[in-house]
C-alpha cells in the first residue's frame, strides 16, 4: 500500500510539474493562444471536418489482438510460481500460448495481419 | 517582458525553417537548404512547428491565398520570407533570424481572404459530392460541412475526407497538387493539377543554354545532373524517414554545385551510394511500390520506387568521372523525361496506396514541373 | 538490494530532465555530424535549452471546431505517464517505490501513450494529425505483445514482479548473456513506443509532423519533451531488467546505474538515426510470426532453465 | 487517507461512467469509459490487490484506445459536432436501472454478510498464480480455448476476403492478392 | 469502508451500465453499457474477496474470469459490427432488427 502511496506522490509531483510548465509559458509566451486556424493541409482549405468515421486497415488485428493480450493476465502471476509448481506450470502456460499462437497462425493465412 | 526577450534570443539560435517552394524555385530553395543546415536550424514539417516560414520561387496569383494561410497558421512568433531567387539568402536568413528575437513580425492575425468560418466562403465543394448536406449547412460548426461516404475496396461504407497533398508542402515537387480522397489513410482517388506560372527548370538549365548557342562543357552537364539525381534522392530519403542519408545527400549535392573536384568528391559520393544501396531495411520498405511496368514510354519511371532510386545511385556513380571534364557538350536534348507524362502516371499509381506510400511514389518519380509550361488540368485520375 | 526512497520523488524527475537534455544534446550532435558540421559539445548542448525557449515563449494554437479536451489531454498524458513509468525504476540502490508488481506498473504506465499519441492525433481535427495518431495504435499492436513477453521474460528469470528483486537474481551473471533475444525485443520495443527512429512513423514528417502536426507552444514542449523523457524511462529500465541494475565492480551502484543507462540511451539514440521509418504495413507480419515466436521461445526456455536450477 | 481515496475513486468511477452516456463525442464517451476503469482500478488497490487493480490499468488502456477506434469507425458524427440523440425508450430504462439499484441496494444492506474468514496472503499475486497453476487449472485453459475461438471466429467474421480469395483455390498463389502487400511470406 | 459500500458502489455501476445497455440505439454504446455493468462486478468481487474470503484466491480468480470476458465481448462485438455494417451498412439494434425480421 505504501508503494501506491509513493505513486499518487508521483503523480501529484508529476501533474505540479506540467502545470508548472503551462504557468510558466502563460507568463511568458510573446501572445495568448491563437484564434482558430484551419488544419495544416499543404496551404488548402479543409473540405470537410476530419473528424469522421475513420477507416482503419488493420481492424481484423484488433480483435486478434484483443484476445491474445488476455494472456498476459495469467502470465504476470505465472512467473511467480514457477519454481515452485515446477513442471506442471510451464507445460501448462506454454500449451496455452502454443493454442493462441495457433489462433494467431490461421489469422495470418486468412490475411488478418495485412492492411485491408 | 525581460524574461520573454531573453528567451526570445535564446530561441531565435535556432529557429525551425518550413521551407516551401513555388516553381522555379528550385535555386532559392537549394540556397535557403544550404544556409539553414551550415547553421544547423533543423526543418519544419508543418507551420505549427515552424519559426520562420520561406515560400522559394515566385509566387504567382493561384499561390498567393495558400501562402498568406500558410503564414498565419505558424504560430508567434514568426517571420515570412519570400526567397524568389538565391541571391543574398544568407543575409535574409539572418535578418530574419534577429526580427524573430525582437518577438517576430506582428502582421494582424485576421485572414485577409474570406475565413474558412464565414458561410460566404466558398469552400471548395469536392467532386462527386452530391448535394446531400445542402440545407443543413447553416449547423455545420466553422462553415465546414461533415464527411461524406463512400464506397471502399474493403467493403465498408465509411467517410472519405477531400485531402490536398501540395502545392505548399515540404518535401514535394513545387507546384504540383494531387487532390486525394482519402478513407482512412488510403487514398481512393486522386486528381492532379498543377498550380503556379510557368518557369524554366533549373536542372535542365546547361542543356537550355546549349540550345541557345552558349557553349557548355561537359563537366557542367554532369554535375547538374548528379546534383539533380541527389537532390531526388534527398527527398526521397527524407520522406523514407532517414535524415541523415538525405543531409549527406543534400550536402553533396551543394557541394557539387560549388564545383568541387572529382577527387574530392568521390570517395564520399561513393560511400553514400554503398550505404544507401546496402541498406536492406529501405530496400524492404520501398520494394514493390508504385511499380510502372516497363512498357511504358517514360524509360525513367521503370520498375518499383526501389528500382528508381537505385537508378539514380547508378547514373550518379557513372557519370561522377564527367565532372571535371571542360570538353564542349555536344548538342542533344535534356536528358531528363518530359515531365507531362509523369504526373498523368501519378493517379493511377496514387490509387489505393497510404499516404506514406503515396509520398515516397511521388517523391520516386520526382516530376519536375517547371517545363510543363502553362498551368493546366492533367487528365487522368 | 533496491530499497524504497519515497524522498527521491524530487530528485528522479530532475534526473530525468537532465538524461532528457543529453538526449536531446547528444541527437543534435549526431545531427551535426550528419550534415558535415561538427559543432562543439557547448553547441550541441545549447540546443535543448534552445529548442524549450522557442517554446515557451511559443504561442499556443488551436485548430478548427478542435476537441480541446482530449487534445490536452493527450498532449499532458505523455510526459505524465513516463514519469509515473519511472516510479519502479532503481536508481543504484534505491527506487521511490519498489512496488511488488513493479514490471507490471511500468508495463501499465508505459502503455498509457497509446491513449496519449491517439488523443493527440485526435484533438486537432486535422487529416495529418489523425492519421498520425492511429498510425501509433497500429504501431502499438506491433509492438506491445514482444515487449511483453521480452518483460516477462527477465521477471521469470528472477520468479518475481519486484524489480528490486530481478535486479537481485541478477549478481553472477547478467540476463542479458542469456536472454538476448529479450534484450534486442526489449530495445526495439523502448523506441517503438517512444515513436523514435526508425518507429518515428506517427510523428513522420511525410505527414507533416504527424500527431504532433498542429502542436505549437508549450503544448509542443510537453508532448515532445514527454517523448524523449519516455524514450529515457524505457531506456533505463534495460539496466535493472537486463544489464544488472546498479551491479559492477569498483564503482558504486548508483554511478553505475547512470553508465548503463547512458550507454544503452546512447545506442538507442544512435540507431534511431540509422534506418529508415519503419512502416507498420511492412513490420506487422515481422512483429506477429517472427518477434512473437521468438520471443516466446525465449521464454520457454528460460523458464526451464528455471525449472532444472 | 483510504477512507478518502475510496470516496474519491468511487465518485469519480460513477461520474465518469455516467458521462459516457451523457456526451456527445463517441471519442470522449470512450475515455470517460476509460476513466471509469481506471477508478475502480484505483478501489481494487485499495482492497490491497495490487495486481489485479494495476492490470485492469493495462488492459483497459488498451481495450479502451482499440474501443475508441471502433466507435469512430462505425458511429455516425463521431465527434459529436451535430449533437443528435441515439436512445430509444429513455425513460422506460431510466426506470428499470434505478428499480435495479433501489432493490440491489435494499438487498445490500438488509442481508446480514458473512464475517470475514481468514486472513488474506502476504502475497496475493503469488496466490492467484498458485490457484490458476493449481485447483483452477482448468478455468485457464478453458479461457485459452475460449479465446482460441475468439480468435478463430472474429478473423472469420470481420474479414471479407478469407484465404482462398488470397490465394487461390489450391492455396498455392505464388503470390497473395492482397491489397496492400505485408512484410513477410506470400 | 465497509464492504457494503464497496457493494453499494458496484450496485451504482451496474445501475448505470444497464441504463446504458437498455437505452443506447448502437451496437456499439450497448456494449459500453455492457462494460460497465462488468466494471461493477469487478469491484463487488474484489470487495467480497477481501471483506469475506481473502485467504482464498477464488474472488481473484473470478475478477481475472471478468476481464477476459470484457475482452472476448469487446472483440466478438466488433467482429459481429463489422460484419452487420459490412453487410447492411446500419450499426443501430433497432435497425438490424427490422431489417433483420
Amino acid at each position: 500500500m505504501s508503494g501506491f502511496a509513493a505513486a499518487l506522490l508521483l503523480l501529484a509531483v508529476a501533474v505540479t510539474l506540467v502545470a508548472a510548465c503551462y504557468g510558466v509559458s502563460s507568463v511568458v509566451a510573446v501572445a495568448p493562444t491563437a484564434a482558430p486556424a484551419g488544419p495544416f493541409l499543404s496551404g488548402g482549405e479543409p473540405a470537410e471536418h476530419a473528424f469522421s468515421r475513420f477507416h482503419v486497415r488493420w481492424y481484423p488485428l484488433t480483435m486478434v489482438y484483443l484476445a491474445f493480450e488476455m494472456e498476459m493476465l495469467f502470465m504476470y502471476p505465472w512467473t511467480l510460481v514457477l519454481s515452485s509448481v515446477g513442471p506442471s506450470a510451464v507445460i501448462e502456460m506454454f500449451l496455452f500460448l502454443g493454442v493462441l499462437l495457433a489462433g494467431v497462425t490461421y489469422a495470418w493465412r486468412e490475411g488478418a495481419l495485412r492492411w485491408t | 517582458m525581460d524574461l520573454t526577450s531573453r528567451l526570445l534570443r535564446l530561441g531565435a539560435g535556432r529557429p525551425h525553417v518550413l521551407l516551401v517552394e513555388a516553381p522555379g524555385g528550385t535555386e532559392p530553395r537549394l540556397a535557403v537548404e544550404r544556409e539553414a543546415r551550415t547553421r544547423g536550424w533543423p526543418a519544419a514539417g508543418s507551420p505549427a512547428d515552424a519559426d520562420l516560414v520561406v515560400i522559394a520561387g515566385r509566387v504567382t496569383d493561384d499561390l498567393a491565398a495558400p501562402a498568406d494561410r500558410l503564414g498565419r497558421q505558424a504560430p508567434r512568433p514568426r517571420v515570412r520570407l519570400a526567397a524568389p531567387d538565391a541571391s543574398s539568402t544568407g543575409r535574409l536568413l539572418e535578418e530574419a533570424a534577429a526580427r524573430l528575437a525582437a518577438g517576430g513580425d506582428l502582421e494582424d492575425d485576421a485572414p485577409a481572404s474570406a475565413p474558412p468560418e464565414s458561410h460566404s466562403s466558398h469552400s471548395p465543394t469536392p467532386p462527386g459530392d452530391h448535394a446531400g448536406h445542402g440545407d443543413m449547412e447553416m449547423d455545420m460548426p466553422g462553415g465546414v460541412p461533415m464527411a461524406d461516404r463512400g464506397e471502399d475496396r474493403d467493403g465498408l461504407l465509411l467517410d472519405q475526407l477531400h485531402v490536398p497533398l501540395g502545392p505548399l508542402l515540404p518535401d514535394w515537387p513545387a507546384g504540383l497538387v494531387v487532390q486525394t480522397t482519402l478513407q482512412g489513410d488510403v487514398i481512393q482517388d486522386a486528381r492532379v493539377e498543377v498550380v503556379g506560372g510557368p518557369a524554366s527548370s533549373f536542372w535542365d538549365e546547361p542543356w537550355r543554354r546549349l540550345a541557345s548557342g552558349d557553349p557548355v562543357t561537359v563537366g557542367a552537364a554532369s554535375r547538374r545532373r548528379i546534383a539533380g539525381h541527389l537532390d531526388s534522392l534527398a527527398r526521397l530519403l527524407t520522406v523514407a524517414g532517414w535524415a541523415d542519408a538525405a543531409t549527406r545527400a543534400r550536402q553533396l549535392r551543394d557541394e557539387l554545385l560549388a564545383g568541387a573536384p572529382a577527387a574530392e568528391l568521390g570517395p564520399r559520393l561513393w560511400r553514400l551510394t554503398r550505404r544507401v544501396r546496402r541498406s536492406r531495411t529501405l530496400r524492404w520498405l520501398t520494394d514493390d511500390l508504385g511499380a510502372v511496368p516497363a512498357d511504358t514510354s517514360v524509360v525513367r519511371a521503370w520498375g518499383d520506387v526501389t528500382a528508381r532510386w537505385s537508378g539514380w545511385l547508378a547514373a550518379a556513380e557513372q557519370l561522377l568521372p564527367d565532372i571535371d571534364r571542360s570538353d564542349r557538350l555536344p548538342l542533344g536534348d535534356a536528358p531528363r523525361d518530359p515531365p507531362a507524362e509523369l504526373v498523368a502516371m501519378l493517379p493511377g499509381l496514387l490509387t489505393g496506396t497510404e499516404l506514406a506510400t503515396a509520398r515516397l511514389v511521388v517523391a520516386s518519380l520526382d516530376p519536375d514541373l517547371a517545363e510543363l509550361g502553362t498551368p493546366a488540368e492533367v487528365p487522368g485520375g | 538490494m533496491v530499497e524504497a526512497a519515497p524522498w527521491l520523488v524530487l530528485v528522479l524527475p530532475a534526473m530525468l530532465a537532465v538524461a532528457t537534455i543529453g538526449v536531446v544534446t547528444f541527437d543534435a550532435a549526431l545531427a551535426a555530424r550528419a550534415a558535415g558540421r561538427p559543432e562543439s559539445l557547448a553547441v550541441s548542448a545549447s540546443v535543448p535549452f534552445r529548442e524549450a525557449a522557442r517554446l515557451l515563449v511559443g504561442q499556443r494554437r488551436t485548430t478548427l471546431a478542435a476537441d480541446g479536451v482530449l487534445w490536452r489531454a493527450g498532449v499532458i498524458t505523455l510526459p505524465v505517464a513516463a514519469l509515473s513509468a519511472a516510479l519502479v525504476l532503481p536508481l543504484g540502490t534505491a527506487s521511490v517505490a519498489d512496488l511488488a508488481v513493479g514490471v507490471v506498473w511500468f508495463n501499465a504506465m508505459e502503455i498509457l501513450a497509446w491513449a496519449a499519441v491517439w488523443l493527440a492525433g485526435w484533438g486537432p481535427n486535422s487529416a495529418f494529425s489523425l492519421v498520425g495518431g492511429y498510425r501509433f495504435v497500429a504501431q502499438g499492436l506491433a509492438y506491445e505483445l514482444p515487449h511483453m513477453f521480452a518483460l516477462i521474460t527477465a521477471a521469470t528469470a528472477a520468479g518475481t514482479l519486484r524489480i528490486g528483486g530481478i535486479v537481485e537474481a541478477q549478481a553472477d551473471l547478467w540476463f542479458v548473456v542469456w536472454m538476448p533475444v529479450a534484450f534486442v525485443v526489449y530495445l526495439l520495443s523502448a523506441a517503438a513506443m517512444a515513436f523514435w527512429g526508425p518507429f518515428d512513423a506517427p510523428v513522420g514528417r511525410e505527414l507533416a509532423g504527424g500527431a504532433a502536426a498542429e502542436l505549437s507552444g508549450v503544448d509542443r514542449l510537453l508532448f515532445l519533451g514527454g517523448r524523449r523523457l519516455l524514450l529515457v524511462v524505457a531506456a533505463a529500465m534495460a539496466v535493472p531488467l537486463f544489464l544488472g541494475g546498479g551491479g559492477g565492480p569498483l564503482l558504486p551502484a548508483w554511478l553505475w546505474t547512470l553508465l548503463k543507462t547512458a550507454a544503452v540511451l546512447a545506442a538507442v539514440v544512435w540507431l534511431g538515426r540509422r534506418f529508415p521509418t519503419v512502416r507498420m504495413e511492412r513490420f506487422m507480419e515481422v512483429a506477429w510470426m517472427v518477434l512473437i515466436p521468438l520471443t516466446i521461445l525465449q521464454a520457454l526456455v528460460v523458464s526451464l532453465v528455471v525449472l532444472v536450477r | 487517507m483510504t477512507a478518502v481515496l475510496f470516496w474519491v475513486f468511487g465518485i469519480g468511477a460513477v461520474v465518469t461512467g455516467f458521462l459516457v452516456f451523457r456526451l456527445d463525442s463517441m471519442a470522449q464517451v470512450t475515455f470517460a469509459l476509460l476513466a471509469s476503469f481506471l477508478f475502480v482500478a484505483g478501489e481494487v488497490v485499495l482492497l490491497g490487490l495490487g495486481y489485479l487493480g494495476v492490470v485492469i490499468i493495462l488492459m483497459m488502456v488498451m481495450e479502451m484506445v482499440i474501443m475508441a477506434v471502433f466507435m469512430i469507425m462505425y458511429m455516425m458524427n463521431p465527434a459529436g459536432l451535430m449533437p443528435m440523440a441515439m436512445y430509444h425508450n429513455k425513460r422506460g430504462s431510466m426506470l428499470i436501472s434505478v428499480g435495479t439499484f433501489v432493490a440491489l441496494a435494499a438487498g445490500i444492506i438488509v442481508v446480514d454478510w458473512p464475517a470475514r474468514s481468514g486472513r488474506p496472503p502476504a502475497d496475493t499475486t503469488y496466490a492467484l498464480g498458485e490457484s490458476l497453476m493449481g485447483p483452477q487449472m482448468l478455468t485457464m485453459m478453458t479461457l485459452g480455448f475460449v479465446l482460441f475461438a475468439t480468435i478463430l471466429a472474429t478473423v472469420l467474421l470481420a474479414t471479407s476476403r478469407g484465404r482462398y480469395d488470397r490465394l487461390g483455390d489450391d492455396l498455392r498463389a505464388p503470390r497473395a492478392d492482397d491489397p496492400v502487400r505485408g512484410g513477410i511470406g506470400r | 469502508m465497509t464492504l457494503e459500500l464497496f457493494l453499494l458502489l458496484a450496485a451504482g455501476l451496474f445501475a448505470i451500465g444497464l441504463y446504458g445497455a437498455l437505452s443506447q440505439q448502437s451496437v456499439v454504446m450497448l456494449m459500453m453499457g455492457l462494460e460497465l455493468m462488468l466494471n461493477g462486478v469487478i469491484v463487488a468481487a474484489a470487495a467480497f474477496w477481501y471483506y469475506v474470503a481473502p485467504a482464498n484466491a477464488d474472488g481473484q480468480v473470478l475478477i481475472i474470469v471478468v476481464i477476459t470476458a470484457m475482452a472476448v465481448e469487446m472483440a466478438a462485438g466488433f467482429a459481429v459490427v463489422t460484419a452487420i455494417f459490412r453487410a447492411r451498412d446500419v450499426d443501430m439494434t433497432d435497425m438490424a432488427a427490422d431489417l433483420a425480421g
